[in-house]
């Protein structure tokens, strides 16, 4: 999960990388407060890259501009994502401008900095002289003179360089991240360096022995967060399928599927594989109670293909939670008194059209006790994603 | 390697909730499950096997182990693999989800250094069909035989399988590198391995998006292996940049906005293409080409 | 160097230790604000340990009670220690009473985790339990298993145990400690643990590394510092002798050879070996003068011997300083407008006598310069405490 | 151990004050000082000794180096070090005073895994009279011979050599360990070293208080050292708990309050007589002593 440019820069100050004096400005009248002194940057903070070429970043001189011009970025989406905050920071004179990067490497398994004397806009200069040093071993400040140098630096400034790389992997690994990059690493004419751009991003696996992370996390746009894999992925925007499997491969190869047949995925969801620690059949009931939930209170999922291969849970188990799942969401609405007929028509429309397709002990048993419900079995994948195309062909062909 | 039938197994985090069912099914598929272990739970026994509250201890009473299958909790993995290497096991298997990838990183190293074998972590482990289950696969769905089944998933590699046992192909052996970005064991050596192991005839290697894993094992495949091998990848219509479950499968720029997309279904199954290797469009087609490559007969 | 119990255990509760709720007190009418409920204990916040042995430690019930005994206990000495500080803390009923204890093995050359069931006041019932496990390669949370299960424990308070452990050998590494102490760690009946007194030695020579521990010792009692290597040593009260040489191992076996001859020292310095990295002739010689300056100043010091070898700085150049050192003593004591003929006496009376053996390159001529300067000087080691012997003897003789 | 005339030295901190010092003084008395390290000073030389920012850049310009002997800064020392390790180095001599013992107790444990002796750290380091110079040894005090002196000072081991020297009684190599508790090689490895060299006939062994390397040194001397030893204790009058500069040397108990107290030099003194080492009373007697055991005549 990536963090803000502001939240970014407190973690760089905290680790003694340095950072220009600055404040969040969460609305424009904020400005009026500003105990930084003018010439200013106001800088959009969105997790979309490339804000400055489209007007996300501005430089003002006095209250006035900085008021107009602040109202100018809130009210400029980037990509599709309008600010919640500013950042108001001071002018730095670079003379030249780094790019500066910890990252871990899947294909290494190792952490690999990265630098280049191209900092900047300039994506593709920057990657034309991008360096590179593999942390094999346990870390050690050598690494990073060793990239400082690759960089082409030499001297005092090679030093300085090297300084902020060790801090940047301190910061990676005390704080479990997937990415510290700093873009630009300003460097003025008397070559001090000052980090101008952050961009750092937690790994969601170790965020929860970060207190400190997870409630910086917190404080942000509940909205810009990746969605976290209990909640279902929305596909396009006309797709009338839903797909609920257990484990990302097998979601991946059902959408694969659907897609090869002609199926339009509307959002897909997968309860999970079983490599939990704490799985028991008891979780594994209740997570797909809340996947059958979720799918199904989607009104665009008008065909729900429930795809499970489980060992954990003997398949007349998961029936069952597949039955008395349709039961409660047909017959008991929400409590029956609240309910006006109109909305319990709709509600009932609402339910998709399920195909449900189980692996695991107890199949025959569990097509028994789906027999009575109003939904397709299928026994193997292709037939279940057959049948659920014919479904949501009849189902568009009706609406 | 020494995952032969005899193999002594050791089960880490035996009192959690996963480790609790799956050792009863492990030792009564025919695992030499000799010790568990869970802190805490010391003199304790699950279905007559003992609990130590270290491997050291484990070690001292039951003798030298093979192989630990560990069943911890995400944060407690890195301590309870370094622990089963400090008391002298060279093959680890992780079966939890959710460890922090730089706990890898600080596992791999020692590793190496101590020439040990780990296998996932996230994965449903190792399943020698008919003699040892080393983690979760689902024995019922798995039959003795010739196919070697490497892949990087779970319920996935079930189903597969299943497709393969229901076409009479029974499988050699069933491993799972893990779906998490960084993992222990590769493709490569597992190929290597399934190359030289004489119960293989055919190799099939289910990839998915994410990483470069299935292009190295193209190239290796193409430089170093003898035996046919069947490809499937799954992913081709996964969104960009969203997590799918796995944490190791997605598609996504190695540094934000610099350099192109790595990790795509199409790269992978070019890959494949150039190295000559059929790739099958879905699981079912998978028996199919299998049979092809050993020239059997094409009913089903 | 030591910190006081309140100290560790601001570290403690940084680190997740459990310890109780607790105050500091800097003087009785302090406790009128106690915002911990009674019944309460106050502890002298003293460096020596066995304080409770000696009335250092009281419980009080109520706030009459609470500061007539902290005004005993700030007037009760241990050691000859008076207290700056008490700690009052909520009282803790324990059911048993842990040692347990982080310490760098100097023989082994690792960490040593350390623990018994018997911690508490009876030392040697602690130790008779005493087990410990080396922290032979990188520590990992199973080191501090193994000896919980050392110690004989199990199940839940095993697992508490080790937590502690794992936690103190955290603190340890951060904060580049010698020795994190709990003794006791009180267990309660129902098992939960707490640190009731602690123990923590910072590393002085990774001091400067943490500011946080360096501003926690500047607040502390400076007399109650061990004495830097710069400061002189005091030995015998009724020794006239001043030792000045450089290295450790030189002026022990200075100090020895007086002692050996029948001589008193009163004091002695070590100026420093030659094995700082930024050592040069002219740090050595600033700090020569201020050896000669320190040593000098002392009333008791009555003949000084000044045995310096030197491989970084030429006898010559020794001399010089010694010489120089000597002229503006006797000459220039402050400005000489403010000087008293009186004071300008007991001055001049203070110089001790020198002996001054100086080895190393250009000893002949540091001879000739020595030889209009009032030193004694001398060839070899033996001579040169000889000499400060038969000086000595006639110092005291004529006093 | 190769410490021979034509071992291939590197100096870590050539820039540093007391680097920048030593470097022409340890060429001048014939060390083979083939290149000189310093952060941002690559490019540089003195005294014709070519200086490189990276210990690897220099190995990669004027080949293998057999010894680094390193002057930087107490917190850099470690990198220094484990940089030099990973270059290939072996053979590492520590000359900083102030590093802390936790930095060295992770270089102990990555040089245990390489295979590197580490001398130091606090040491004056090596000298091998008429041949080499490996640290800050005044190379006036020493002349070549037979004696092999062993120590854990600075200066007071030079007032040795000088006694030694003065007595006619040349020295095969002076070497000090270091006054830091924590030290990287011992007593034992250098008795060890020096009872297989063939240009020493006899060990002088100069200890001070803390710690128990004496008491090390004095039994395995009795186990395994044939060629003669004498010892000298320095630190007898010194008081307890005192830092007398040394981080090493100071008698204080291993844990606060508890144990008795370690480090005395009657314990190290009686560690020798009980080892039947002959122990000077003070450092004029050593060179009779050696004679002594050489059998040579008494006068002086």
């Amino acid at each position: 999960m990536d963090l803000l440019e502001y939240q970014a820069k407190e973690l760089f100050r905290g680790i003694g990388i340095p950072v220009l004096p600055s404040q969040r400005i969460d609305r424009p009248k904020d400005l009026k407060g500003l105990t930084i002194p003018y010439p200013v940057v106001l800088k959009s903070q969105v997790y979309i890259g490339g804000r400055g070429r489209v007007g996300g970043v501005r430089f003002v001189e006095n209250t006035i501009d900085a008021v107009a011009a602040a109202q100018t970025i809130f009210n400029l989406p980037i990509m599709g994502e309008y600010p919640k905050a500013l950042l108001a920071e001071a002018k730095y004179d670079a003379d030249q401008e780094f790019y500066l990067a910890v990252v871990l490497n899947r294909s290494i398994r190792r952490p690999v900095l990265l630098g280049s004397q191209q900092g900047g806009i300039d994506v593709q200069a920057a990657m034309d002289q991008m360096q590179h040093v593999v942390v094999e071993q346990e870390f050690s400040p050598y690494y990073a003179r060793r990239l400082a140098l690759k960089m082409g630096l030499q001297g005092d400034l090679m030093i300085s360089v090297a300084g902020i790389l060790e801090k940047m992997y301190q910061l990676f690994i005390q704080k479990d991240l997937d990415l510290v990059e700093i873009n630009p690493l300003g460097v003025s004419p008397s070559g001090t360096v000052m980090a101008l751009d952050g961009k750092v991003t937690v790994n969601d696996d170790a965020l929860a022995r970060h207190p400190d992370l997870a409630a910086i996390l917190e404080t942000q746009d509940k909205t810009a967060f990746e969605p976290l894999t209990e909640l279902p992925v929305a596909m396009e925007a006309d797709g009338q399928i839903g797909i609920l499997c257990n484990g990302a491969g097998l979601t991946m190869a059902t959408m694969d599927l659907i897609c090869q047949a002609g199926g339009k995925p509307a959002s897909f969801l997968n309860i999970g594989g079983e490599t939990q620690w704490n799985s028991s059949s008891n979780i594994l009931r209740q997570r797909l109670e809340r996947g059958l939930e979720l799918m199904t209170q989607t009104k665009q999922v008008r065909v729900l293909l429930v795809n499970l291969v489980s060992s954990l849970i003997p398949c007349d188990e998961i029936a069952g939670v597949i039955t008395a799942f349709l039961k409660r969401r047909i017959r008991e609405p929400r409590g029956v008194s609240e309910i006006r007929p109109d909305t319990l028509i709709i509600h009932t429309l609402r339910i998709p059209q399920l195909v449900v397709r189980l692996v695991g002990s107890e199949c025959d048993r569990a097509k028994a006790r789906l027999a009575d419900a109003q939904v397709t079995i299928a026994d193997t994948l292709d037939d279940a994603v057959a049948q659920t195309i014919v479904l949501a062909k009849s189902v568009t062909r009706d609406s | 390697m020494n995952f032969r039938s005899d193999s002594r197994v050791l089960l880490q985090g035996i009192a959690e909730p996963l480790g609790a069912i799956y050792a009863p099914l492990m030792k009564a598929y025919g695992t030499n499950l000799v010790a568990g272990v869970s802190p805490g739970h010391g003199g304790q026994t699950l279905h007559r096997i003992p609990i130590f509250d270290l491997v050291e201890t484990a070690v001292a009473t039951v003798g030298a182990i093979d192989t630990s299958v560990i069943f911890v909790p995400p944060y407690a993995v890195l301590d309870a693999a370094l622990e089963a290497i400090a008391a002298g096991i060279h093959q680890i298997v992780l079966i939890t989800d959710g460890m922090p990838p730089l706990d890898m990183v600080t596992l791999l190293r020692k590793a190496e250094a101590t020439e040990t074998l780990i296998v996932g972590p996230n994965s449903p482990g190792i399943i020698v069909p008919g003699q040892m289950l080393l983690g979760i696969h689902p024995v019922e769905f798995y039959t003795p035989g010739s196919v070697g089944l490497i892949s990087r998933s779970g319920t996935l590699t079930y189903e597969i399988a299943l497709e393969l046992t229901q076409a009479g192909l029974g499988q050699s052996i069933g491993v799972s590198i893990g779906g998490d970005a960084i993992v222990g064991s590769s493709f490569p050596q597992w190929l290597q391995i399934l190359d030289e192991d004489d119960n293989t005839e055919v190799i099939v290697l289910v990839g998915e998006i994410g990483g470069d894993s299935e292009e190295a094992a193209a190239h290796y495949i193409a430089e170093a292996i003898d035996k046919p091998v069947i490809a499937y990848i799954a992913g081709q219509t996964a969104p960009k940049g969203r997590r799918m479950g796995h944490a190791g499968a997605i598609i996504d720029s190695q540094i934000a906005e610099l350099g192109t997309e790595i990790g795509t279904a199409d790269s992978k199954i070019n890959a494949f293409e150039r190295a000559k290797i059929p790739v099958a469009r879905r699981p079912s087609q998978i028996p199919d080409l299998v049979k092809k490559a050993l020239k059997l007969p094409m009913k089903r």
